[in-house]
């Protein structure tokens, strides 16, 4: 047992503080909010030079070849000073599909634009209910002469107005199980008539937006993975990308709680500092407990998948604490700010409104909850 | 005993809930933190309470109203919330009005009732300041004596509708020498007179709803002041006749039930059973229903022991901890229930329930911290309630 | 809506102080745990003079013919003061059962011995799983040349060797849904031998037994009610004796909150009381809501049931909310008492043992959440 | 970063729980405030765990222990505490034998020492008096100088185990008008002595647990004062460097989940199918592994912060309110399950999983309040451990 981080682990650490500090402040996050491709292309390049676009990609493929464990502490970096923009669904999502999916062909093409920056990536899985489960899937990809035609509108595309490639889940086998009849597709957007893509208006920064890909017709080396194995594939790339979430809302836990210590320690009522008073002291050091428990289910639970262990439950355990965790500390730190973090010129409120996203991307708690049911044997 | 309303109290309820039947369906649901078409026609509903009596039910017959019990008020408050029809008047008809018919001089009474009652005006009020929240009795507003003016200098924040509003009434320190809750004074003033400078402060769901509100050299006529100078804080604090049961807050959160129950019912999951067949929705909607029923029964506690004309002091802070708590759980639920759909906003493709709940989940961040947070009723419940001495 | 006593409840509330502070303390609680058959016979006949085992007894049968709320105005203090003995099982669920479902016969042959407190009786009900359910009767009782023959066990018959006459249900038909095949009857305990009755030791006063029935045969008279319809009238004997319960778990409650508010107000440390400290403050004062909340729920759903009211989902409600915070508040009072309430000395153990107890009885908090559902629709 | 244990702490656990199987089962589940013959077993196995090493396994080598790193004394009391094996010495092995290796003399060591180690001993410890608890320091008992004496004088209460011990330390006040924690000194005594009385107090699930001990004019030797005279206060909250990770909540908790898993799959209710199916005994039972493993991790993290020589302030006191009240939570939640049959003692007909859930549910009441209050530990994660001001 060693919880401590390494050298290079702390020196990520520290050049993402010294990052976010230079060039990442409130006024730019609320600025990009209204942004309108939610890819702010100079900001983007910047992260790609610190080397962080890459971190996950093999180094055989021109990235830093680092594990889930680096990425997780830069992540909690950039969900500390909520970083707007498509590095998680990019560097990520992204990234993880197509370094340990992707065919050779689709490494060369992908990977190099990926860390150097050029390519923005998004996951369009989601359709109709909007459930993290196989299931969920209608669309269709059917064999036709020059490949396949896809067919079917996704919804809850990250950044999807902003995207370069979609990796587009649709069935190829309409009998069997959904969990054996997925097919995974990399379709360039540039296929897609923007009149596809309609915006969803959301609370937190994702640029959610419904994708049509009615009509879209792409090659057989679309195929990211294996026909009819799309869901083995996308479960992997789901996981990695809830506990690289469940570091993200670690950082923006972190970042509550430490605006709450310092606003009760200057804010003065009735004479006295409010951290002076039992109900403001007990209600911090409840979500600084919170806190620590979060940090330790999470990064055991990505250090699990970093280390090639058996990580379902810990994984599952990490994203169902942090998804009910994450808000439940911001409504204390609302509680404890009183008035004033009520109001958009406060930066509470952007952690808050994150964390409403956060806590149900990948599945919410109670679907995480189902999963350790099973892990539990129930 | 009697668990039930009066045959006479359910017949007004007929009558109120025909009504707002009747009312078109574009002055349901108006907030009036809402668009400045929103506002107008709150107004315009504003108008039509006035017409049907209804807007000063709860005052006294000797000043126009009804005069009408404590059961009724909360009957009327009930559906209005219930149905989301706008237009009542909180800081005219049920706490200057009042006010004024306890300490207000007979010229004020009858310069300021009769447009309150006609829903002509609106006020707000200015209490809180930036270094006086829970702590209000410290505020530092200054009114100084110029013989037959107060010349007024500072700022009041969260001023809800200061920027719809004509007048304000607010609280000044008159004596800064005295002690802090003996040197405050009660001044009523119009918003539209120099030194008077409003800027709003948009709240995290986005909405305009308060405001800060600048006084510089605001010259006050000191027959603006209500009650005796330096006796503001007492004006300000008087316990007042009218219903404060807290009802709003059960009826908002039954309605907000009522619409997920029904949604959950009609809405299909992953596996194609309705969400309402899902054992963690099942449980957590009959909480929910618990909590209502909890909470409206403390509300009701509260305006029955008005009616018998004992004050609930405890009683008033257990319904504001319950209902705000309340209010908060029924929207947070409401948003886990949309699952990613509960992100959306107002007005985007593809929200459900016109993201009202995610916008009433933002709104009600706020219900435990405005008008004596939380912490502050659990100290007014132990010590005034229970007698635990003070801290 | 008048949530007042009116003066005949007043009056009762006001005997039954009296009579409580003079004739039952804490010690005398402590002693009746170990009492043989948990009836203390000069008590019970007390209990009796004062008028109140007759309480719910119409006039006409020698009762004070009083409703509900006059009884719930009773058990509130019984359950303050923690009153041992067989009085709810005998004046509330029995009185309940012969009074509404009793033949001439039986109102006549067993009613003035109750009234008198010549009579204790016990519902043999529970079986197997102990699930408030009419599916939980496997007991039969099938016709024989002289009346009934009875066959099965019963669980958690209160007070089960002090009774003299049992409630028992069993099945008298084999088909059909338990709601339509069971019946009552009325069975003499000295058809039992003592062999047949075995104690249980539970936490609470309840004096609970498991009987054995096999080999009784009772007379066709015995029968309580009509024959296969025993679940309707049991279900309204269960619901009175849960409105009951919530009035004598609200008892027990305000006496937590009671002791709690004495004991922070008196107990010092670091210099002043503990009830100064904000944290003692908000714990009380988060009891005391709870209790006014349960006050609000248990009346109004005595108040329906006395009213002839529809009252299933008040009831339900009040059972539900009751079963929860009562022990809750009790869990409350320790934390607040520390370790002083922890002590068999102490009288507030009384208290936290009850509840455990009281809120099971008659179904717990998932139960009776089940039948809000059913209420909501759901 | 690592998250698992090293092959040799691995290895370890298997060498324990191997010799936990094969320990007979008499020994397993025995409670210390049980029966006479309960106890006189517990000191059996105190003596088996002599012999192999464990009882000192935290002490360091030079004083006979095995040195043994942090995360072998946390695998050590997991394995002990999740199997039930009584034994342990939390007197005198873990809090006086560490005091007496810091401030001890050579001739207390000597003398002390090795009969603890050879579990031949029991100690107990007098802290707490009837008038001071939370606020331990304000503490009375007086202990007067008389040349080569002290003459003690006073009464101590919740003293575990003073029944059982042959011997007590304690804290008496040696300067009445020094500042309060300036004028308490350490000492050591045996029980059977002149003027000791030892009280029992029952606790609320009936068990001999605590006892009052009084003190009258009791003789005291100056070379049993342990410390200066004056800093017994410091004495006693020396931090030593034995493992105080709250290892035991989660080991103590995950035990009766897994019971509890157990049972419900293997009974079945009302329905016919198993408990184990129905969805809120599964959500809870859910949420209650999510408890387990959420202190698990703060108490291996306590530990893990000790090993590298951190001082684990703020985490010890998460790990004890976390662990608190995850062992009040899981053993309520079993009493829940059992239904009906969760208010049967131990030993009564029909009683289930030998009525241990009930037991633990009364016997768990005082976890958040011994050791220092939930609401003091709160207190201190806030002002040592995030640096609030003190009220």
């Amino acid at each position: 047992m060693d919880l401590s981080l390494t050298d290079t682990q702390q020196m990520i650490r520290n050049s993402a503080r010294d990052f976010m500090t230079e060039h990442i402040d409130s006024d730019y996050v609320r600025k990009m909010e209204s942004h309108e491709t939610g890819t702010d292309k100079e900001i983007w390049k910047s992260l790609a030079e610190m080397g962080w676009t890459g971190l996950l990609v093999p180094e055989s493929d021109g990235g830093a070849g680092m594990s889930l464990i680096e990425m997780a502490v830069l992540l909690e970096e950039m969900g500390a000073t909520a970083l707007p923009g498509p590095f998680f669904s990019s560097a990520v999502t992204g990234a993880t599909a197509i370094a340990e999916f992707g065919s050779d062909k689709q490494k060369q093409e992908f990977l190099p634009r990926l860390v150097d920056g050029d390519l923005v990536t998004a996951l369009a899985f989601l359709e109709g209910s909007a459930a993290w489960d196989p299931g969920v899937v209608q669309a269709t990809a059917t064999r036709s002469e020059d490949g396949w035609a896809l067919s079917g509108a996704k919804v809850f595309v990250p950044g999807g107005a902003g995207a370069d490639v979609f990796i587009f889940a649709a069935r190829t086998s309409q009998d069997g199980a959904p969990e054996d009849s997925l097919t995974l597709f990399l379709v360039d957007a540039k296929q897609l008539d923007s009149s596809a893509i309609k915006s969803l208006d959301s609370i937190s920064d994702d640029r959610f937006a419904e994708v049509d890909f009615d009509g879209v017709t792409v090659p057989p080396d679309a195929i990211l993975g294996e026909i009819d194995q799309g869901w083995p594939a996308l479960k992997r790339i789901l996981d990695v990308s809830t506990a690289a979430k469940c570091a993200e809302m670690l950082g923006g836990s972190r970042k509550a709680v430490d605006m709450t210590v310092e606003y009760v320690k200057e804010r003065s009522q009735f004479g006295r500092a409010i951290g002076t008073f039992q109900a403001v002291q007990h209600r911090t050091s409840e979500m600084a407990t919170d806190l620590e428990v979060g940090r330790q289910l999470t990064y055991k639970a990505i250090w699990k998948i970093a280390e090639g262990k058996d990580y379902e439950h810990d994984l599952a355990t990490a994203m169902a604490y942090m998804s009910d965790r994450f808000p439940e500390i911001c409504y204390g730190a609302h509680q404890m700010h009183g008035a004033i973090g009520f109001t958009q010129e406060h930066d509470l409120q952007i952690y808050s409104r994150r964390a409403a996203s956060a806590r149900v991307m990948f599945g919410d708690a109670n679907h995480h909850r189902k999963i350790i049911a099973e892990q539990m044997g129930l | 005993m009697r668990y039930e309303f009066t045959a006479e109290e359910e017949q007004f309820r007929a009558e109120l809930v025909e009504w707002i039947d009747e009312l078109d369906d574009d002055y349901k649901g108006l907030s009036e933190a809402g668009s400045d078409d929103d506002w107008a026609k709150s107004l315009e509903v504003r108008r039509m309470l006035a017409d049907k009596g209804w807007l000063t039910l709860h005052w006294p017959v000797e000043y126009g109203g009804q005069g009408a019990s404590m059961m009724k008020q909360v009957i009327f408050t009930e559906e209005m919330v219930y149905h989301s029809i706008p237009g009542r008047d909180g800081f005219g008809t049920r706490m200057l009005a009042p006010t004024l018919m306890v300490h207000g001089t007979e010229e004020q009474r009858k310069e300021y009732l009769p447009p309150i009652a006609r829903g002509d005006v609106q006020w707000c009020q200015g209490y809180s300041e930036p270094d006086s929240g829970s702590d209000l009795a410290s505020l530092q507003m200054r009114a100084v004596d110029d013989g037959d003016h107060y010349v007024v200098t500072g700022s009041k924040i969260w001023t809800s509708q200061a920027h719809r509003a004509d007048h304000i009434f607010f609280l000044v320190r008159t004596d800064p020498d005295a002690p802090k809750h003996r040197g405050i004074s009660f001044l009523l003033s119009e918003t539209n007179v120099p030194g008077i400078r409003i800027e709003p402060i948009i709240n995290m769901a986005g909405h305009h709803q308060f405001n800060q509100v600048f006084f510089d050299e605001v010259r006050v006529p000191k027959a603006n002041l209500v009650g005796e100078e330096n006796r503001g804080w007492y004006v300000a604090a008087t316990l007042l006749d009218f219903e404060r049961s807290g009802i709003d807050y059960p009826a908002q959160a039954q309605r907000a039930l009522d619409e997920l129950i029904a949604y959950a019912k009609g809405m299909k999951g992953v596996t194609g059973l309705p969400l309402s067949e899902d054992p963690d929705t099942r449980r957590r909607l009959v909480d929910l229903q618990i909590q209502v029923d909890s909470t409206r029964g403390v509300a009701y506690e509260v305006a029955d022991m008005q009616g018998r004309g004992e004050i609930p002091n405890k009683e008033a802070s257990m319904a504001k901890t319950l209902g705000t708590r309340l209010v908060q759980d029924v929207h947070r639920f409401g948003v886990d229930l949309l699952g990613m759909y509960g992100q959306l906003r107002p007005g985007s493709y593809l929200s459900q329930l016109d993201g009202r709940m995610l916008d009433a989940q933002l709104g009600t961040v706020a219900y435990t911290i405005f008008a004596g947070t939380t912490e502050i009723q659990k100290n007014i419940i132990a010590t005034r309630g229970l007698g635990l001495p003070r801290g």
